[in-house]
């Protein structure tokens, strides 16, 4: 019987296999990645950071140029790069402790300067790599190794919303938070995705896509209740949606 | 009912996580208990392929770029 | 006694940590000097996890093992990457469960154990270490059976306590298995 | 005497508490990971300070803060989280605040990897920062002596009103062994800093400020010398080191940390043997020992540098030595961790190339 | 004739003159910082964080325990003074180059942990200390000695608006943004620091307060100018206002 | 020749322009400040890249971006602000991303002075940041040096694939004199970075990476002597030095830098006075120019260390001598730029010990 | 009309910036630019001392610390 | 010409960097060697400003000047600061107007300018740098007045261009003061 491919998984990938633990949902968002950038033409020029997380090889997984960025300074490395090839797409991939913690700074001054990149930022509410450290998203009363009782709001405040901060910025044109626990929100993301790197190439400023993604091993939840557990505790914390829009700003002008 | 389509399994990738089987609308996916693959997971399998109405669901889900969707032509 | 070196391999989960943290635990009621050192990766993702354990009446200089005197070995790739390492006449304890016995060295003494059977009897594949824990310290007769007990109760307290009983059986099914 | 099994980084962790630290800022890095994991359950239950900071540039100004307001303060990082931490440690150094840093090293350079290593050596003992400042730095070869170490580190640190650094390498920090928590006696009750910001200018009828400026280039000298007059002190009164077996040695292996204790057994199977070999084992990095190389025997004519970094002990050997002896290096990075057998080979052929000559 | 005293100047300062420019604001800013510490009775028990700017020697200016802080860490070290020394009163005093470029994740941090300290944050649109390079709160348009074209959009982005931003993160309790330009909003941003100090004192978290300073020097304008241009310009990019009130919060809940 | 007077800084500026910089990323310090300055208008109208970044830690890691695409970076600090970029510069050397780093240094520790210093001779040399890697270093002694050496700093760096450090200090910063900006010939052109991440793979049919990270210690440890081949050759090919008045020397002085510049009054007056005095002047900090201490001639007793840091130099000279020549040290710190009265009277002092001996 | 106050000027540290002059309702400040004090700047001085009111304008607007503001006591 | 050395020191303001910079600029025009060297401070905030110069026929070695030459005062905290360090026989030139005569070496050739009233005579007092630096040029000798308008006229150009005049006017009084 004839057939067509109507899926067709490593686009945009090496054929490498992924390290990541069974059910992680980093793998989701890569597949995202690599679709959106082959399908908008861009993966043989396109540049990527791989920043310092559970993410950190994605080097090898991401089928164009990749530099691999100091623990939280992805959004400069972005910068340098862009800067010297302005026409080319450029983007960072991130995790939650990479971004929200150590280089908070650095994501919001490109944001603030409104380079035009685009940053994947994977908000798992945790330090994967690590072995499970408090992240600055990581909810209250959420145990981890270094809040062995639970994050408790005094003396280690309440989680950060990062596209909400960065939504205060002007030069952040793009900015939306989606999920990937269903198909149906796989979808979204990716149109998400799309856009952000349309937003880019179009030369209207800084993109982010925020993830709500999962870590199965360092929550201790099995992969699927994985997933059941971030739409119940992260997404009402995380309001999923668009945070700002450069066609929206348009019309608004 | 016949096939709509079918899903290629690259079974030595897949890590048993069950993320794929949730989604699938006919409820056709389950993880093989009886063995593991090379990696040492109990991997996917499909219970009934005559369902599946090549929707990828499944494969949208699917962490590990294990499965391939492809939608039967109607000759 | 003389040192004793040993290396415990197997999959991510198989808890060939505690196995070691275990034996480190016993020699150092007993007295001896121990050290334990465990093969420590990026991630907690699968693939193969080990550690070293080494005894001795003489402080330890390093912990780092090259050529152990006994090896466990709990799943099959763990066996091709340190079985070439076991010296010569030492003792290679194999859950033959996830081991081919075919690829077996013969100049090794063997304690073959089907662990993962033999705890799926037990009630809980989990404790296929604690079988693989037990053949081991029969084989190699460095503690007695009550000095791991000890070590049991003070791990397996609060929450923990009421996985004793269960580690313990696996343990003496698999000190019987070694004695077989 | 109880001793307990504990993990590397565990054990230092408690080690700290009873050394008297008041607060602990830090940042998480593979292989110290347990040190805050460790410390963020027990200084709470011992109602301490613990936080985890935004990042290791945070964290060691957060230490500058605590240090600078009276209290016993540590922190730990791994290599290139120690790297930027050298603005902060210089800030420290320069404005005499006292604190204890646990390095557990690991290979580099960059993100490098994270199985031990020694290649921070430069960066420990030449201050990575700027300025002409120094670190008491220490390198304990087991958990006994790290524990012992960190302990009276504390003491140190506020005896010299300067930063220590406790130098390891992920496999002290990863492995298990006994140790024996009450060796050395904690920490005993200390006096206020009278220095101190600690708020307190009100009872005292006076101001305290921390300060690292002086625009005027002579204040700064005078600053400086007076910061070096403490550090020609710690040279006279810090060194430490172990010899072992250097009383007719032929060859000395010149070692440290994790890489010595490597050695210690070449040594011994090497005399089993009967080579007359060697070590001299730095226990601190800064004040290199180089009493340690006083009074050697006659019998001495080379001296072996081991360690776990492309040579970078070796430049003090070589300082110290001004051409006494025969230099040699053996190295190994990057995150290997060598064998006894290969500090044995190498040392067989030096001395059958010197008996040869 | 018999007179009482009603304005001192030097209340919990000590007696060095200061070494600003003529017209510098910083010096008021100063005198309101030591007149609400000695007011509040907190003069003896503060303890204050100089950090690198123009202000870097105000630890022989303000009359209580300094600590001086490398560039932009002014709220970490603060965070660790504070850790240590809970009842007392710890301030920072940071300019916007130290605040809003190299220091932004030590003080949105501070912020996000709930640091019960107070900052106060002079921004004068201008790096001073270092002779008049561009800052992240430049005004767009406006010359400087790394914008020697005026600021663009294009390239450097639009001013970022701190206490907007912080406004995002739940644990900044008081925020809020004054001016120095007459004795009306002198008296102003007097109250509003008094407020920071009690949030601060009450411990319901991090305080912050923004002042609209002047840089005669670097603007190269004279200092009475000075002040015109900061109420023509800066003001109507800077907002005055409260921007977050644990007392509002608590209405709120 | 046409010579213009301009300072330092700008002088510097322009000559990396000239030396086919395509972009700048830097944050501002004094005594650096007209480097940026002069770039954001001069980059601008070549229509280069000009960033002023949000810290120095950003600018080092847009630096190792921009230059892992395939441009030619430089960018430019003051000590706090290269200590705050140890990281990085790690990263980049682990990575062998190419640059040009300008070091204009000020007295330490902390935040110090702003007035001239040599003290980052440690964190220029020894690497500040964490593992076994090496930046080619010079330290040019007036601004026509510092513009040739900058010209020619980018095809250095390109063709090792390494960071170049520019050494100078506050004093060649600040000061101004005439410069030829085309005594040496401009860089030329260049050919397209094949390893380069520069988004090109498509064109390529491969893509490229760039990393530091090597999780196998044995792949890392390759790694690693890899890079020492690469020092190793810079060490045989870069040394670069002058030797002036060496040949019937008694004393030697060595200096770099503005040191070496005021030594050269001194040496220059002490002939005069018949006084056998020469000087090494190291114009590679690293590799230090050994070769520059080899076949002195036998007239030689005393090496005199002369630099404005406490004897940071002054290790190397001893690594290098090996008990050959007395040693001595003249250091000013923290700022004071020392008189040539200064190092005439240290040397007669020297002098007439070693004839009543 | 008598004076309600005065203000007394600690001259030599003023830096004659004139911040305090403006805010004065009654207008009474200068600049003397008829001499500098020691620091080389054209220091304050008041025009019109009865008429000061005891405000404290200038005095909250002084950037130096150079103004003291006395209210005279009704006997 | 055999070496000179200079330093010229004053307020903030009074210009005297500049005063410095078009001399360096004129030496370079003539083809010597020269170098300038300002004492830079962290602000801009008054205080004194003093900059040293050196001109001479063979490269300069150091351009930080510890026994001037010569020395342009421009007000009195400067001459307190760099009197001491003049030379024997050295040149001293003085602004009258800010400086107290009475606190005058005498070891040393005094060129007196009342360069402020002179400004204000020409009317405005920012011009009086360039009184004192013709009271220089015309007192040592080493420049012509040529050279420094050609350097003058190098400097004002765009918007200054309307200063050249008055800056002119200023440096030939001064030249003019120190001939009589
Ligand atoms: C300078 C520096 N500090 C710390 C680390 C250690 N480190 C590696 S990954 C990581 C956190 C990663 O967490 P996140 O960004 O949330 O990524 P995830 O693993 O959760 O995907 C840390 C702290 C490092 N490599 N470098
Ligand atoms: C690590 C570091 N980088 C840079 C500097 C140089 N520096 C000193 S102050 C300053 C900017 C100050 O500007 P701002 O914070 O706005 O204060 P202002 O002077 O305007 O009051 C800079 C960049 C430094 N001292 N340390
Ligand atoms: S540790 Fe967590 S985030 Fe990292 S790969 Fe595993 S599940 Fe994913
Ligand atoms: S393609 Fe759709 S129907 Fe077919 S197996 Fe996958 S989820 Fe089920
Ligand atoms: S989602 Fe993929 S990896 Fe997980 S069980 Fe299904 S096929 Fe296997
Ligand atoms: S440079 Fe600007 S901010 Fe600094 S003191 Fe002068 S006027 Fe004030
Ligand atoms: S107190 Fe008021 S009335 Fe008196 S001088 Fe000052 S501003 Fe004028
Ligand atoms: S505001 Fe103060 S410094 Fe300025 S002129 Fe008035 S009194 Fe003088
Ligand atoms: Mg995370
Ligand atoms: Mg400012």
């Amino acid at each position: 019987m004839n057939s067509d491919t109507v899926y067709r998984p490593k686009q945009g990938l090496t054929d490498r296999e992924f390290h990541y633990c069974p059910g992680c949902t980093h793998g989701i968002i890569h597949k995202l990645v690599g679709e959106v950038l082959t399908e908008q033409g861009l993966i043989g020029e396109a540049i990527g950071v791989a920043s310092v997380g559970c993410s950190v090889l994605n080097y090898v997984y991401f089928d164009c140029d990749m530099q691999q960025a100091a623990h939280g300074r992805a959004p400069a490395v972005a910068t340098g790069i862009k800067r010297v090839r302005e026409n080319h797409a450029v983007f960072t991939y991130q995790g939650d402790g990479d971004l929200a913690s150590i280089g908070l700074a650095e994501a919001v001054h490109a944001a603030h300067r409104g380079e035009n990149i685009t940053v994947i930022f994977v908000n798992n509410a945790i330090y994967g790599m690590t072995g499970g450290q408090m992240a600055p998203t990581t909810l209250i009363g959420q145990k981890t190794t270094t809040s062995p009782f639970g994050r408790e709001k005094e003396g280690t405040g309440e989680p950060l919303r990062v596209s909400e901060l960065l939504a205060t910025v002007p030069g952040a044109a793009y900015l939306e938070r989606v999920s990937v626990h269903d198909p149906k929100h796989v979808r979204k993301a990716k149109k998400a995705l799309e856009k952000a790197f349309d937003t880019q190439m179009k030369g209207k400023g800084f993109s982010l896509v925020e993830f709500i993604s999962t870590c199965p091993v360092n929550w201790g939840i099995q992969p699927r209740e994985s997933l059941d557990w971030a739409v119940e505790n992260m997404i009402p914390y995380y309001p999923l949606g668009v945070f700002k829009d450069p066609e929206k700003e348009e019309e608004d002008d | 009912m016949a096939a709509k389509g079918r899903i290629l399994i690259e079974e030595d990738r897949c890590k048993g996580c069950g993320l794929c089987i949730e989604p699938c609308p006919v409820d056709i996916l389950a993880l093989d208990e009886s063995r593991t693959n090379k990696k040492g997971y109990t991997p996917l399998y499909v219970t009934d392929p005559e369902q599946c109405i090549a929707c990828s669901f499944c494969a949208m889900m699917c962490p590990d770029n294990v499965i391939t969707v492809e939608r039967f032509k109607k000759a | 006694m003389t040192e004793e070196k040993v290396i415990i391999a197997g999959f991510g989960g198989q808890g060939v940590m505690l196995m070691g943290q275990l034996l480190a635990q016993a020699a150092t009621h007993e007295g001896m000097h121990t050290t334990w050192f465990p093969s420590y990766g990026p991630e907690t993702r699968g693939g193969t996890a080990n550690c070293s354990v080494v005894f001795d009446n003489h402080p330890i200089n390093s912990p780092v093992v090259s050529v152990p005197d006994s090896l466990l070995i709990l799943n099959h790739p763990s066996l091709a990457k340190f079985q070439g390492k076991l010296k010569e006449g030492g003792v290679l304890v194999v859950n033959t469960s996830l081991v081919e016995e075919k690829d077996l060295r013969d100049d090794v003494r063997i304690i073959k154990v089907d662990a993962n059977q033999k705890a799926l009897e037990i009630g809980n594949l989990k404790v296929a270490n604690m079988v693989m824990l037990g053949a081991y310290v029969k084989a190699s007769g460095i503690f007695s059976r009550e000095s791991l007990l000890k070590v049991f109760k003070e791990r397996f307290t609060g929450e923990k306590q009421k996985l004793l009983e269960m580690n313990t059986r696996a343990f003496d099914a698999g000190m019987e298995l070694a004695a077989d | 005497m109880s001793r307990v099994l504990m993990k590397g980084n565990e054990a230092m962790a408690l080690a700290a508490i009873k050394g008297g630290c008041d607060a602990f800022f830090g940042y998480p890095i593979t292989p110290q990971n347990e040190i805050p994991e460790y410390l963020s359950e027990h200084m709470a239950k011992e109602d301490r300070v613990f936080v985890q900071a935004e990042s290791e540039v945070a964290a060691i100004n957060m230490v500058y803060g605590a240090g600078g307001a009276g209290a016993r303060v540590l922190t730990s990082s791994s290599s290139p989280g120690i790297a930027l931490k050298q603005e902060g440690i210089s800030y420290l150094a320069g404005s005499e605040v006292p604190c204890v840093i646990i390095n557990v090293m690991r290979g580099g350079p960059g993100l490098g990897g994270i199985q031990p290593s020694q290649a921070d050596y430069n960066q420990i003992t030449r201050g990575g920062g700027n300025g002409d400042y120094h670190l008491l730095s220490y390198a304990p070869e087991n958990l006994q002596e790290a524990v012992d170490l960190i302990k009276q580190s504390f003491d140190k640190a506020d005896a010299y009103r300067n930063p220590v650094m406790i130098a390891v390498d992920g496999l002290l920090g990863q492995m298990m062994e006994p140790v024996d928590l009450e060796r050395t006696p904690d920490s005993k009750q200390r006096e206020r800093k009278e220095w101190a910001t600690d708020g307190d200018a009100g009872r005292r009828g006076k101001a305290n400020t921390i300060v690292s400026l002086h625009l005027d280039p002579n204040k700064l000298e005078e600053h400086n010398l007076a910061l070096k007059e403490k550090y020609d002190r710690m040279v006279e009164n810090e060194q430490r080191y172990e010899r072992l077996e250097t009383e007719d040695a032929e060859l000395v292996f010149i070692a440290y940390g994790s890489t010595a204790r490597i050695a210690r057994s070449a040594v011994e199977s090497l005399r089993e043997e009967g080579y007359k070999v060697g070590m001299i084992r730095p226990i601190t990095l800064w004040p290199f020992p180089e009493n340690a190389f006083k009074k050697l025997p006659d019998t001495v004519h080379t001296l072996l540098t081991l360690e776990m970094s492309l040579g970078q002990m070796h430049q003090d050997v070589k300082i110290v030595n001004q051409g006494r002896y025969h230099l040699d290096l053996y190295a190994r990075t990057g995150g290997v961790v060598p064998e006894p057998e290969e500090f044995i080979e190498k040392a067989k052929a030096i001395l059958k190339k010197e008996d040869a000559a």
